[in-house]
């Protein structure tokens, strides 16, 4: 159980903003944080991990108290069990990928973890590589790695996918889910992506105005965003043989549609037939 | 060091260096005790000895500061004078030939003369002491360059970074510099002698007393006095 | 007459003072580099002041400091047995006094330029303030803290004034190199003077192209 | 009309990989690269730049030589004309907002371009901050500024709107097919988003293996990837009344399914009934 | 009696070597911390070497290169009627020699931190490589030419060996502060030599803090 009302006057664009926040989180659980850019998601994370000092408020995690201005408690960011993934990696350029993994582990513990996230994030084949001669995608995936290997009990992430590709995206949200499941984690996510944040998170909670507007589960706070039951898209392509070609935000579809008068660029909505849902796999959760 | 061949440490004026050398070679011939030699500028040295340095005997290269230390309860006797510095004008440029009248340095040939700090070197305070007997201090105060010892300002007239300048009769004939350029010795009566002595120091009270008390003694021996002489100084 | 004693020592107190001073400095320089408050600027102005007297006269003031007629040299001669002036432990700390900007300042402001979230992220791995200072934060400013070492280095070999005064020019004892070149220029044995200054030059330089080549390899990796 | 030929030599994850690329992109055209982390997209752009020096070919850009091997022509990154936006953006951390974009200006030139950059970028408020108070997508938006102030023949753009949330990026994607028409510029963008890439550019070159592999309009490009006329998503919601919530990638839709056995996780394929397509907005382009 | 003149000499000379050298190491600096080479590493490794002799001896070499009846003081003399011993225009250029690594070292090692798309970005924009070393790159290692400007000043502030060798302490031309203080200290004259050395740290230290505190408002802004 993390919990927190914290405190924070930060000075934005639009002069100063005070950031209040409080929230409970269960154990176990994965939350993310959505909001604009420069709502304070980072500044929030960097309270929770004790690089910020808030003004007021407190932060208590599983009967322990991290931080508690009326107490003078704060504890040090050493002693909070928390592994940090940073918006600009901050990976230590003197070691190697390996290095840079292992360098939480104490003397004595089990290096298999190690290899195991290399092998996880795609990274095996680089382990002795310098930080330097990776690409932004690579060094993304060494953070996130190094942030998990320690089996922190609460596990921020600040917009950790943001410079991978499609595909190693959704191999890193497993893999995210996966650690964070095994792991037993506490997870909270800084991302911009709803498709992200619903795939991966039980809670979201949208960050406006230094506040907390609102907190429920992705799928229901992103959905009001749409109308029910159409797609909105545009024109990319007509083909020869009068198909058009919808593109649907990262998606594209083919159809021949009954108006002919399409043309590029065109918006157009798409009602999806509900009589024509067909199950492709079915996982259990 | 075994006890039975005591060393003795003398602090010794940097440029008495080849004299005492040559005083210390003369003294072994017939007495074996080690004799290590600690170089440095007078100031310096008493400086040290204040501060308790391990030194045995001092010579120095004037009056004043062996009578200081003797004043502050350093030394075990009163210092005594065992030889007299000789001024002379020296230059290194072959156009200018030094005379004893001094009158040269007024020449606009001569853009700097190099004299010893008179605050702190005997040579420095001699050469100003005649530079105002003759007149002259007034009228070539801006040609003036001031070394901080003998040597430093001996070294100005070898470079030929000064024209020429007043330095000590016991530099030109050293054996570094005998060739180098012409000198003339000044008419010793016209500035105060410029005495140097030696004194025997507190730290050689104890084991090593007599040693140091016998190579003391041979700085003022015959022996000694010849030696001054061929290095030139006075010795009386 | 050329010894190898004044070039031995030199390079003992040399290398002696650098690491002393590194293992000194260190501590003081990432202090210094943390937040600022108007204490550490005046401390860190205070580590400068070595510099700015002239080396004789550090000298004089240390010989006072450490004579044991004197208070603190009383105390060390009766209570350590403890005797600083003329000794080569003396020399060591007089030049570390002495040298200590050149040590300070260089991994300070190395310190200073590393990005903050490196040292964050060494703490959010459990890692102690010294564990990040070494493993982390030191090893990610190698030009600056080669700085820091050649010039304490080649000021430590070069020093003279200090030593001078503190030393006593006691051959084999406190007669470093740069002394030894000293009294040979003043008793104008230039021979023997270039000599002994040209063994420190390439000694020197020697030891400055090993460190220098190290620095080189890191370099070409690509630094941060 | 940009003409290159390159050839370098990556030391890669997996060894060396020989880069060999070649192609002629006409003036005024907006080219994307697409390809995993590590394909070299980077190293591509830092060659046409002049930050990297190719091994061997030429670098044509309107009758202008930039690099020729044989002729031993190398023309510097300051000759060459170019905007560059940097994965770690590289902004002036000694200088704020306005002062780095304002920057390439030379002292007679107007300065009505920042302002109207300033503004288009959402960046007016902060003009006068300095770049380290910036969230992390406030400083991507002052580098894409920065890169376009000088009207640059070549925009050169390494992922520019990786950390953007979708509100801004859309704003931005806006911006910035506005400024390469407006300036008449030749973009070249590397993104992994195929829905930027649909969107902005006209051609995608796809770089695998240190070749292109395909050079294609991107609608084509991507199309391949899916099946037409059906879309796959995931139920991620069931609500009380039966209704489930289909996540389409970034999107979430409300159906109310002919199928009722329908689980939380299952994959479902929506068929998109063509006669249902009608048109929102008709634009010209 | 307590002149004013040294101490004003004193500072002149400081100021005037800090400008000369900062204006000749920027570039030095900015080429040394471009791509290695063995030839760089070299000339870094020589950069230092006037470290490595003691000043005195320094000055001895300077006042034989500089000495009218030698070829380079010749031909100064001769062609453009210009003697640098016992001038001040000599001490300057003697400062700026001895004081170089101290300039030198701490302003290449913050170039080589600075991430290399610093330099790029500038370059892309159309800035030459003076510009961008100008507007971009040195504004960016505040700390590092602090450091470099707080080491040479205070340097040659107290820098004595050479001053004395090249000098000739003439009053109100060669005669510095830390001369002065050697001076008195060499006569026994220690209450004048500690208001010489009281009124040197005070001006020094009241310009350090100065220096600092600029350097406090840079990074409380957050720096690189
Ligand atoms: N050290 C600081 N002191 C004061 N204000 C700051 C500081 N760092 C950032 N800010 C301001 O606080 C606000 C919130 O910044 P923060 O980095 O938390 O935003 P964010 O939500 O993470 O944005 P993004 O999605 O762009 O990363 C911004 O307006 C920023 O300018
Ligand atoms: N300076 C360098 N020298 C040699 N190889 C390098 C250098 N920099 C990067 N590489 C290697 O070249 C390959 C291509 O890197 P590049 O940065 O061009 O990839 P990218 O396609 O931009 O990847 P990403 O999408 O992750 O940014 C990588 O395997 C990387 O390790
Ligand atoms: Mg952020
Ligand atoms: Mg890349």
């Amino acid at each position: 159980m993390i919990e927190f009302s914290l405190h924070k006057t930060l000075h934005t664009a639009e002069g100063e903003m005070q950031l209040n926040v409080s929230a409970k989180i269960e154990s176990g659980k994965f939350v993310s944080l959505y909001g604009a850019s420069g709502s304070g998601k980072t500044s929030l994370l960097r309270m929770l991990a004790g690089f910020m000092k808030p003004e007021n408020g407190y932060i208590k995690v599983n009967d322990a108290v991290w931080f508690d201005r009326a107490k003078k408690i704060n504890t040090e960011p050493q002693h909070r069990k928390i592994g940090f993934v940073f918006q600009d990696y901050a990976l230590f350029p003197n070691m190697n990928v390996r290095e840079n993994i292992s360098f939480a582990l104490k003397k004595n513990e089990s290096k298999e973890i190690v290899d195991e996230l290399l092998e996880l994030s795609g990274l095996s084949n680089l382990a002795n590589r310098k930080i330097q001669a990776l690409s932004g995608g690579q060094q993304q995936r060494v953070a996130l790695a190094r942030a998990i290997v320690k089996k922190p009990s609460v596990l921020l992430l600040d917009e950790p996918l943001s410079a991978v590709d499609s595909g190693m995206r959704a191999q890193l949200q497993g893999t995210l889910a996966e650690m964070h499941k095994r792991f037993g984690l506490t997870t909270i996510l800084v991302s911009h992506n709803s498709d992200e944040i619903v795939k991966l998170s039980d809670t979201v909670f949208h960050l406006e105005n230094g506040k907390f507007q609102q907190q429920a589960a992705p799928a229901t706070f992103f959905l009001n965003a749409f109308t029910p039951g159409t797609l909105t898209g545009t024109i990319v392509a007509i083909e020869d043989n009068g198909n058009a070609v919808v593109l649907i935000d990262d998606r594209m579809i083919r159809i021949d549609p009954s108006i002919k008068r399409l043309k590029i660029n065109d918006k157009v909505e798409i009602i999806c037939d509900p009589g024509t849902v067909s199950i492709l796999d079915h996982r259990d959760c | 060091q075994s006890s039975k061949q005591p060393t003795l440490t003398i602090a010794v004026a940097a440029n008495m260096q080849y004299t005492i050398e040559a005083l210390v070679t003369e003294f072994n011939k017939t007495d074996p005790t080690k004799i290590d030699v600690v170089l440095g500028a007078s100031g310096k040295l008493t400086q040290q000895i204040m501060h308790d340095a391990p030194f045995d005997i001092f010579v120095s290269a004037d009056t004043k500061f062996p009578q200081t230390l003797a004043d502050a309860h350093f030394a075990l006797e009163p210092p005594r004078v065992y030889a007299q510095g000789v001024l002379v004008l020296w230059s290194v440029r072959p156009e200018i030939q030094p005379a004893p009248d001094l009158g040269l340095l007024q020449d606009t040939v001569i853009k700097s003369i190099a004299i010893a700090n008179p605050q702190t070197a005997p040579y420095g305070s001699a050469a100003q002491f005649l530079l105002k007997k003759y007149d002259l201090y007034n009228r070539v105060s801006s040609k003036l360059v001031t070394g901080e010892s003998i040597t430093q300002t001996s070294q100005f007239i070898a470079t030929q970074s000064a024209d020429i300048g007043f330095t000590a009769k016991s530099i030109v004939v050293s054996k570094e510099m005998k060739d180098k350029g012409k000198w003339v010795e000044l008419n010793a009566g016209d500035y105060p002698p410029i005495e140097q002595a030696a004194v025997l120091l507190k730290n050689a009270k104890g084991n090593h007393e007599a040693a140091a008390r016998k190579f003391y003694s041979f700085l003022y021996s015959p022996k000694a006095k010849a030696i001054y002489k061929q290095s030139g100084y006075l010795v009386k | 007459m050329i010894k190898f004693d004044p070039i031995w020592l030199t390079l003992k107190l040399a290398f002696g003072t650098t690491l002393i001073l590194f293992i000194v400095a260190v501590p003081l320089a990432n202090w210094l580099s943390g937040k600022r408050n108007i204490f550490k600027t005046v401390i860190e102005a205070i580590v400068s002041m070595p510099l700015v007297l002239p080396p004789t006269v550090i000298g004089f003031y240390l010989l006072l400091a450490f004579s044991p007629a004197n208070g603190f040299g009383k105390w060390l001669e009766q209570w350590l047995n403890l005797r600083l002036v003329f000794s080569f432990s003396g020399l060591l700390i007089a030049s570390v006094i002495y040298s200590l900007p050149f040590m300070v300042h260089p991994i300070r402001s190395g310190l200073s330029s590393l990005p903050p979230s490196l040292k964050e992220a060494a703490y959010s791995l459990g890692k102690t303030k010294w564990q990040t200072l070494l493993k982390v934060l030191l090893p990610n400013i190698k030009p600056s803290m080669l700085t820091a070492i050649v010039l304490s280095f080649a000021h430590t070999v070069g020093e003279f004034g200090v030593v001078l005064m503190i030393g006593g020019n006691m051959p084999g004892k406190t007669r470093t190199a740069s002394i030894a070149i000293y009294d040979e220029v003043e008793t104008f044995n230039y021979y023997n003077a270039n000599v002994y200054a040209g063994i420190l030059l390439v000694l020197s330089f020697i030891t400055l192209l090993i460190l220098y080549s190290f620095n080189r390899k890191t370099q070409q990796q690509g630094f941060y």
